[in-house]
């Protein structure tokens, strides 16, 4: 009586819906280290920009209530050594993989695409356009419309073939639903929902910004019900679209919430921290929470919620 | 060439529910020692340990990293590991309220550990605070390889100088230095170490402590050209190596530098590979700038 | 060695910088019982509206990790009443009143102003504007720099007098500078930051949004890195207006954070309902931590932590 | 006529930190004891407290409500409080876990008393899982009056059936339901009622349990025309009547249907007052609606 337990995000499969988030499991190398890649639905990669990136300053964190402020500044390799290291590692594993890629422009967004295109065994692209935009006076492109249909479109101009590409989404708006009609227009076949909000913590002691780019981005528990709320309001907008839902989510419990408001699979980020073994608690937890609640096909726990009862 | 490069996760590293076998209040700091079975073999100093803290229905997400003091696995097959907890903020707190034959979840050993010489060499290890914690175990090890082993230990005041009876016993010579005068010399570390790396013909200075005293310590060593093995605290939020929070500014083998995780390449590091003055900024030269 | 504790609000004085938030008190009465009202900076009155108002159905809250939802639908007597039997009492304590008002069309926040106009014994008005505009598809007004600036345009043009106004913003915004710029155009003399933001939980037995509204304002101890960003973002960019700063804060330590940003004034909400003596607490301690931090004046300490370094 | 009326929280409430005296299992439940001094000499049948979960670096900033079981000051001056905790969620699983000695931060008393009658009655008190709690003292002060007092208890199953023999012997009849049969009648409190209320003449019905069950009991109570007194659970932000979470729609002394908050003008309630049907909605004709 085991349910089916896959996913699939437009055209793509995955063997069970729970993924990494980008930046909270590095390319997997690490987690490898308590658990086979194989057994996740997917290893989403940290954000990889064309060129090496040093990331910000140190501080680059701090524990809020239910939550941390990281401010990180998408440290890496660079898209050439990534490509040169990282995927043929993770193929090697036999891990499915979804490449995130954030860029400063539109033209980074097109050139990231391009080198993407041919490359063997990714599942997906996922599209972090939570990124200032460095010819738009640093406003993250995420934040407005025009923007974040800009850096789609020249994705999926340059990514050719089949790869599906799930735009990744901030919260920081006025109404998400306007920005998920935009990526979605601009040729999105899915959504990853939802990046950090943008928080502050001032040390008490130094009387100053404890992050030395002052602003951080607002992960764990503290943000899921913002989470929730911006999965559900898309998915009732969009009842079709492939989501990936993130925010806070440690244990099984919280991925099915998750579920229930829309997502089609579920990444886990700031509790990977707390627990290397997060990821896999969290699969069994939900499988057997949706074999409970009587589903036999994880897909009809998905967006079961929003169901208007006779 | 990879920025996060060759470097992996301590190997032998694992995660378990570790019991508490007991937890005593020694000056401003708590001993405590946990039962974590064969783990203990495994562990050197140097490593460190992450341990979820506040319980089941915790605001705290993050684990805290607690340098190792001792490891040992008994005849008996029970392996202990020991740490020196300075009740501080809300994590450090909890933990040290916790009582014997309650359990936490830890993994270890993560991290780098000592570098420990082939040869018998005179070794000279700084202690800042409950950064005297992982020194005593590596006193005991470079005595047994025939090494020369001086001690100095500095913190504020006298309550915050952690060091037992036993492990007086494997050093050669112990300093003590307090801003306050309230125990040995009134002073800070770095005004000792000069004259004692010259009274003790000092090949290596192995060293743990605040950021600002390794600091000061790898211009001593810079200038009495010995080497000199840290151990930093950079803020850590998995321990892990997958979040890259815990960087610092260290110049690698290949001349290269990069902002190195201090959980994975670190703790310790070449003191004089780390480039102090800019560790809170990103310095003119970082691979990526 | 005691500092001076007092702080203004436009013109308005106040013996200490803590008040209660609105909705988190009542009308002051029951906190009453636990401790005089005059030791309180302010009570900020739960926001009223022009007619009574049942308010939602049940279920109103849930807890969330560090938090929780509320939809209570702004229950209340109505402004008549409130005048007849809230606000007399509230003077016979003797304590400092902020009224608050939430209307849900312009006219609305006319009409409240036109009442509230030659009341006596009221320090200021803060004008709730986080209410669904019914005239505009349920929009909320601070949700865009027009509808915003018209609700409070409509309370400048009838309050007239000296009564200072203090338009309480929504942090749900992609830009909460630019609707702070629209209010204080309209005639704003301070800002309360920050209301709620929009969240949901859903119940994963009953498999459905767990708040009878379905979505809720998210408050308390995980919304705090927001504040702080609100606070210290508006405050950058207007070095000048008054603000009256909220969400999260628990403790003194707390209080301080949201003053070194910026907050002339911090109101406590959720703390109250875990604790009755909360605020006395956070008072307390506050001041203790502005005298431990050498400050002799508490408002050398507000938006201390934008100093420049020399 | 202001909505939030003349009802004031209890004038008794007080704040406090009580010591954990006892706390053992019992069947489903624990068998909570604290020390709260005088407090317990102004505290009803009815009455609840309103307790601190999580500890120091608590996720749950919420206080959670618990009717009060039994109340006595004891000549030596040491006021106790005795509590029924069934673990469910996160707070109450905390608290059951606390030991003898720990102390918690309380409120009590608070909310509405059950009404004691002049004459001597005859009661009948229902009670469904922990909603027993409150009854026993209930009945003690019953039969002090002079009263006859009839029980029934009901739960889910035996284990969930909270009536402990001290408690048993102050009254009359004690008749037990569960919905497995594993313990008395296999059936609800509401199968049972209609004879009972018949047998022995019943005056007025003391209820406190789920909603449901309290919905059920209004309607037996109306049919046979008797008071129905019950205690209600709505979810509590505050439990002392300022954030307007805890509202039911009640009908009031003046005709006129509000939301009202159960924590203050509750949870003893009149139960032909509330209006159990359009509980999770705003009925028509609700004052503000
Ligand atoms: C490699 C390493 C070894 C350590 N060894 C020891 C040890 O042997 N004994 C000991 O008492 N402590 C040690 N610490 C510090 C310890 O991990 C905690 O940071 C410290 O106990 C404060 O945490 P808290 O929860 O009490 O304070 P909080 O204020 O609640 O901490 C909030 C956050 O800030 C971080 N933080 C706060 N202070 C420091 C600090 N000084 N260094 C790094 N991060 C900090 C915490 O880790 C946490 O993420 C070590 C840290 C590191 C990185
Ligand atoms: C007037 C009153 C009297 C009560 N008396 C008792 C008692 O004598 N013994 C006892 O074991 N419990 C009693 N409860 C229930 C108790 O307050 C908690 O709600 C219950 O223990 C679940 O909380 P939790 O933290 O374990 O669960 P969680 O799931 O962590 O609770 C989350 C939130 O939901 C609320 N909630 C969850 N379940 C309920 C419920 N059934 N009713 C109301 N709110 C709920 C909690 O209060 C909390 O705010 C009473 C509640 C009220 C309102
Ligand atoms: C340390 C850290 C680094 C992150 N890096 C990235 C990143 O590179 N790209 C990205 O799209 N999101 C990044 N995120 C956001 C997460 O992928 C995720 O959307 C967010 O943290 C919410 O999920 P969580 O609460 O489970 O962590 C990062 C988050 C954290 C905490
Ligand atoms: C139960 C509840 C009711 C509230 N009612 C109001 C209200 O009537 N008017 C208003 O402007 N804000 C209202 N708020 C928002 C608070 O005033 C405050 O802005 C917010 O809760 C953040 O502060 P906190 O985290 O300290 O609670 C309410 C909040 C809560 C939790
Ligand atoms: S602590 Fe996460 S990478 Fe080092
Ligand atoms: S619980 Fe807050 S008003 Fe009743």
């Amino acid at each position: 009586m085991s349910i089916n337990f896959s996913t699939s995000i437009s055209g793509a499969f995955f063997a069970n819906p729970i993924f990494t988030a980008s930046g909270c499991a590095g390319s997997g190398k690490e987690l490898s280290h308590f658990f086979p890649l194989t057994s996740l639905g997917a290893v989403v990669t940290k954000s990889i920009m064309i060129k090496p990136r040093s990331g910000r300053a140190t501080p680059r964190m701090a524990e809020t209530p239910s939550g941390m402020l990281n401010s990180i500044g998408l440290q890496g390799p660079g898209i050439d050594l990534f490509l040169e290291n990282d995927i043929p590692w993770l193929r090697e594993q036999g891990a499915r993989i979804i490449v995130s890629i954030a860029g400063e422009s539109v033209e980074d967004y097109a050139v990231l695409a391009r080198k993407l295109r041919n490359v063997a065994g990714i599942s997906a692209l996922e599209v972090n356009i939570s990124c200032p935009n460095v010819e738009n006076r640093g406003q993250v492109f995420a934040c407005n419309p025009d923007t974040a249909s800009a850096a789609i479109a020249a994705v999926r101009r340059n990514i050719g073939g089949e790869l599906p590409i799930i735009a990744k989404l901030s919260p920081d708006v006025t109404d998400i639903t306007t920005i998920a009609e935009s990526v979605i227009s601009a040729g999105a076949d899915g959504l990853a929902l939802i990046n950090t909000l943008l928080g502050m913590v001032i040390d008490t002691t130094s009387m100053a910004p404890k992050l030395s780019q002052k602003t951080g981005g607002l992960s764990g528990p503290a943000i899921r019900p913002i989470a929730v709320r911006a999965i559900y309001q898309v998915r009732a907008a969009f009842p079709k679209i492939p989501i990936v839902g993130m925010g806070g989510v440690t244990n099984g419990r919280d991925a099915f919430e998750l579920v229930l408001a829309g997502a089609n699979a579920v990444s886990i980020g700031t509790a990977t921290f707390g627990n290397p073994m997060a990821a896999m608690t969290i699969k069994n937890e939900l499988e057997e929470l949706c074999e409970a609640r009587g589903f036999t096909s994880f897909s009809d726990a998905v967006s079961y919620a929003h169901r208007v009862e006779a | 060439m990879a920025e996060i490069g060759g470097q992996m996760i301590n190997a032998r590293a694992v995660q378990l529910s570790a019991e508490i076998i007991s937890n005593k209040k020694v000056g401003a700091y708590h001993h405590m020692v946990f039962a974590v079975g064969e783990v203990a073999a495994n562990c050197r100093p140097g490593n460190f340990v992450a341990i979820s803290v506040g319980g089941a229905s915790s605001s705290l997400v993050l684990r805290r990293a607690f340098a190792i003091y001792r490891a040992s696995l008994r005849s008996d097959g029970m392996g202990l590991l020991e740490l020196v907890i300075a009740p501080q903020g809300s994590g450090s707190k909890w933990l040290v309220a916790q009582e014997p034959g309650d359990r936490v979840d830890l993994i270890a050993p993560l991290g780098t550990a000592f570098g420990i010489p082939k040869e018998p060499i005179n070794a000279l290890l700084v202690g800042g605070g409950y950064g005297s914690a992982p020194l005593f175990s590596l006193a005991e090890t470079l005595k047994a390889r025939g090494c020369r082993v001086d001690m100095v230990l500095g913190a504020s005041t006298a309550g915050k100088i952690y060091a037992p009876l036993e492990g007086k016993r494997s050093v050669n010579s112990l300093t003590i230095t307090t801003d306050d005068g309230s125990a040995g010399i009134a002073g800070r570390v770095s005004d000792v170490l000069p004259n004692l790396i010259a009274e003790h013909e000092v090949d290596v200075i192995y060293s743990c402590g605040p950021m600002a005293m390794l600091e000061a310590i790898t211009l001593i060593s810079q200038k009495a050209d010995v080497l000199h093995q840290c151990s930093v605290e950079e803020s850590m939020a998995c321990g892990i190596g997958v979040c890259m929070t815990c960087v610092l500014p260290v110049e690698g083998d290949d001349g290269v530098i990069r902002m190195t995780r201090s959980c994975v390449e670190g703790p310790v590091m070449d003191g004089n590979k780390v480039l102090w003055n800019k560790s809170r900024e990103i310095p003119d030269g970082v691979w990526g700038k």
